[in-house]
């Protein structure tokens, strides 16, 4: 019966595909998976808007949106509504073609970024060999169409945010990429299907995620950091500031193509919460050995809303940094422990067995996170700030 | 220790976040349509005309002196002068508004025509539901529109009104004892030369 | 035509209008942007052969594009780095007008 | 072959727009179409690896570099003397010959090429075992100059006068 109700999206895929004709098969269960992905993903995409803008309320002691329906459930689709109904302004001395095609090539990369995350035992689209390198590719390209936004607007608020997106995501692609390594040495594969299944066992009943592992955890950390700055999530949200540069690359967007830039947006952090997820989290696998009841697409499910949920709360809470100071942390903080983390993971593969080499790999992450720490918030670049004319 | 600060601001609100949903007191937020804080006394939008009596027609304490229309900076008010004449408070004869409009939508609400009315005519109102449909009918208000009762006055500015009300009364009192005092000297003035008409000029109301 | 002489066939026009490219603009940035795509047309001939070659399983020609491809991407940084200095020093980067070899 | 006969216009299409267009931003876009190009064809020719490099390279970090090089120089607005070098005649005609020869070279050989092989399945880890063993060595010496071309970059970028960065 569990088993059914765990492979109950395969069963069901398998039985349509089924009803056709033989050569027709494949195409028709791409079809279905592409359907599922494009139906599942923005209706999560409503849910963590209406999360984010109830949690942020309750976070400032406000109620949030509360008028559209009972306590104010259906407020996404009320702004659904309205971002497709308001007229399409495109600016006169914008490159109309470049301009359409930017919000169009961000959705697309952005979904294509799901092929290959394995949702639930059996769940992935694509299970591919090189995933996870499939997955960076993706990633890669949506640099592209963000500078594409900004420059086609003739803006120049949008080309500066377009610049500072771009030389953020390539800065924080670097200790993301660095911190997946990590993983990939552990497990010996690039395909997330492998990288789920060595993580989907058990001892005393706790799961061998990669997070209770000291460089795991380490990596866990620098990637949950890189991935804020790779969606330009506030803290790292200065692409967007609102009070500086209006709305960064998309402030000439309105209408449907607005409602695509938000819609990528939301579904890139969605994406990589669940990349997140996946590598670190166990992505399926149960927290526990007994919940294994549970169907495995429900955990995959709970743990990116989770992970949304902390991007939610990290935004009701940290102010935003300043430029110089978001490229300092990337190259002189975050990429040297990235690195330095690469080498306790191929020391722990080289000590083998044994409670020693949590030791040890625990010892030196701590002291070099706590070195750096001290040396950085000695030197003026990330330490407390004076203000000369404050005070 | 790097990141300490971090984590004492996630505590901050997170605390805000569970409280929110505890204690009362920390949800601020007052549901504006259905429910409303009761407006300070002293808060103002837009003036209005006040009248004595029951008849606003006949109490309006306005003299079309014109000097809010002369006065407002960015000129909303429009008077016209009546022909004939009205007793006013006071019981003088004074000619009234025979227009007194106000273009709502113009007004920025310095209050300065209140402080220039020598007559306590014009005075500030509370109400700020004001929005129509209509957008060059609708805010351009008539003395109709305009005109309160002093009462209405007494209800959004109690103490503001009972001020008015004193020196109104003062001043009344003060012409009435003027008005006396010269019925007086006149009557003392005509007593002897012609003591046949005693009354006269005595009974001005 | 068997699919290995389409696909260098392929290549052979990239590798020409990348040259083209290179030989006939103006703008330094554009000069290197040829350079790449004559690279890249290198690197599909390389993988061309590796898949209708004899030996696929020894990966030679595969491996040979990946360090290409690592090879042009540090090619492309230096490159741009020096076209930035150039316009740093010659307020241009239009290589008809950088005639002089003094910075 | 369908997939190709899409794929390899498009690419040929991309990499003509990026030569011949006015504006440069357009080039440069104009390229990273021929990058996802030549990247999908990698993929039909069964190179997975290479493939994604290509994406990750050229369009995630190269066309990016381009782009940022065409603002900072400020080579976005067409200059007033064209786009075109003087000698561009000589250079088309160089660039056509060239294309011939190598046409030539093809069509010529074509008896001489191995015609369809079975599909070579090549998994990432054979590529990392690979890489770790009879290519350890140029691995290594890619490293050094990746790294070497990184801190030389960053040198010739950097501003002179002892001023700011």
């Amino acid at each position: 019966m569990t088993n059914m109700l765990d492979q109950v999206f395969v069963l069901l895929k398998h039985r349509i595909v089924g009803l056709v004709p033989m050569p027709v098969q494949p195409i028709l269960g791409a079809v279905l998976s592409v359907v599922a992905i494009l139906a599942v993903f923005p209706g999560l995409f409503a849910i963590s808007v209406l999360l984010e803008r109830k949690g942020l309320g309750r976070m400032q002691n406000r109620i949030g949106p509360n008028r559209v329906g009972p306590l104010g459930v259906l407020q996404p689709v009320a702004d659904g509504i309205k971002a497709l109904i308001k007229e399409d302004l495109v600016p006169y001395s914008a490159d109309h073609v470049v301009h359409f095609l930017a919000p169009v090539v961000l959705v697309v990369v952005v979904f294509m970024g799901y092929a290959v995350l394995p949702m639930g035992r059996n769940m992935t689209f694509v299970p591919m060999d090189a995933g996870l390198l499939f997955y960076f590719a993706m990633g890669a390209s949506a640099e592209l169409s963000i500078f594409m936004a900004g420059w086609s607007s003739r803006n120049k608020y949008s080309l500066l945010g377009a610049m500072r997106a771009v030389a953020q995501m390539i800065s924080y692609e670097v200790p993301l990429l660095l911190s997946s390594v990590v993983i990939v040495m552990m497990t010996g594969s690039l395909s997330l299907d492998k990288i789920v299944e060595v993580q989907n066992q058990y001892t005393w009943g706790l799961p061998h995620w990669f997070v209770f592992t000291p460089m795991g955890f380490a990596a866990f950390v620098m990637f949950a950091i890189a991935a804020t700055a790779e969606t330009n999530r506030s803290p790292f949200d200065l692409p967007e500031g609102e009070s500086e540069l209006v709305a960064g690359y998309f402030t000439e967007y309105s209408g449907f193509k607005f409602a695509e830039f938000f819609l990528g947006e939301y579904v890139a952090m969605l994406s990589i919460s669940g990349l997140g997820a996946t590598l670190f989290l166990g992505g399926w696998s149960a927290p526990l050995e007994i919940l294994n009841v549970v169907p495995s697409w429900f955990w995959f499910f709970a743990k990116i809303m989770v992970w949304i949920c902390f991007y939610i709360w990290m935004r009701g809470t940290f102010p935003r940094l300043r430029q110089d100071q978001l490229m300092n942390f990337a190259w002189k903080f975050v990429l040297p422990m990235t690195l330095l983390n690469l080498l306790v993971a191929g020391l722990w593969r080289f000590m083998g067995e044994g409670w020693l080499r949590w030791v040890v790999c625990s010892a030196i992450l701590l002291a070099a996170y706590v070195l750096g720490g001290r040396i950085g918030m000695r030197s003026k670049k990330f330490g407390p700030r004076s203000y000369r004319y404050a005070e | 220790m790097l990141g300490e600060g971090l984590l004492k601001g996630l505590g901050e609100t997170a605390r805000n976040f569970a409280g929110s949903f505890v204690s009362k007191e920390r949800l601020t937020t007052v549901q504006y349509p259905e429910e409303r804080e009761p407006l300070p006394e002293a808060s103002r939008a837009f003036p209005f005309l006040v009248y004595d009596g029951a008849d606003w027609e006949a109490g309006l304490r306005c003299v079309a002196c014109q000097i809010c229309e002369k006065e407002c900076p960015p000129k909303c008010i429009y008077i016209e002068k009546s022909k004939d004449k009205k007793p006013d408070y006071v019981g003088k004869p004074q000619i009234y508004p025979a227009k007194f409009d106000i273009d709502i939508s113009v007004c920025m609400s310095c209050q300065i025509c209140v402080e220039v009315c020598p007559f306590e005519a014009i005075k500030m109102d509370n109400q700020f539901e004001l929005a129509t449909d209509d957008r060059f009918g609708g805010l351009l208000y008539d003395r109709k529109e305009l005109a309160r009762s002093n009462e209405y006055y007494h209800k959004i500015h109690p103490t503001e009104a009972a001020e008015v009300d004193a020196r109104l009364a003062e001043e009344k009192a003060k012409a009435e004892e003027k008005a006396k005092a010269v019925a007086a000297a006149a009557a003392a003035k005509a007593a002897p030369a012609m003591a046949a008409k005693p009354a006269e000029g005595a009974q001005p109301q | 035509m068997s699919p290995l002489s389409c696909y260098l066939l392929v290549a052979a026009l990239l590798f020409a209008v990348g040259l083209a490219g290179a030989l006939t603009r103006r703008n330094a940035i554009l000069v290197l942007i040829g350079i790449e795509l004559m690279l890249n047309a290198a690197n599909l001939n390389l993988i061309a052969f590796w898949r209708y070659g004899p030996h696929p399983e020894a990966l030679t020609g595969l491996m040979f594009a990946v360090f290409s491809i690592a090879v042009a991407a540090a090619e492309a940084a230096v490159g741009l780095g020096l076209v930035i200095s150039i316009y740093r020093h010659l307020r241009t980067v239009d290589l008809d007008e950088i005639s002089r070899m003094k910075g | 072959m369908v997939i190709f006969a899409i794929l390899a216009p498009l690419t040929v299409a991309g990499g003509l727009a990026a030569v011949m267009l006015r504006n440069t931003v357009h080039c440069a876009l104009a390229v990273a179409v021929a990058f996802a190009g030549l990247a999908l064809l990698f993929l039909q020719l069964n190179a997975q690896f290479a493939g994604f490099a290509q994406i990750l390279v050229y369009v995630g970090a190269v066309a990016i570099l381009v782009v940022f090089a065409i603002l900072l120089t400020r080579s976005s607005e067409t200059p007033a003397t064209g786009v075109f070098s003087k000698t561009w005649l000589t250079g088309l005609v160089i660039a056509a010959a060239v294309f011939a020869v190598l046409a030539w070279a093809v069509l010529g050989s074509r008896t001489a090429l191995p015609h369809e092989q079975i599909e070579p399945q090549i998994a990432v880890a054979q590529i990392g075992y690979a890489l770790m063993g009879r290519y350890v060595l140029p691995l290594e010496i890619v490293a050094v100059l990746l790294t070497a071309s990184m801190i030389g970059a960053v040198i010739v970028a950097m501003y002179e006068k002892g001023g700011a960065k």
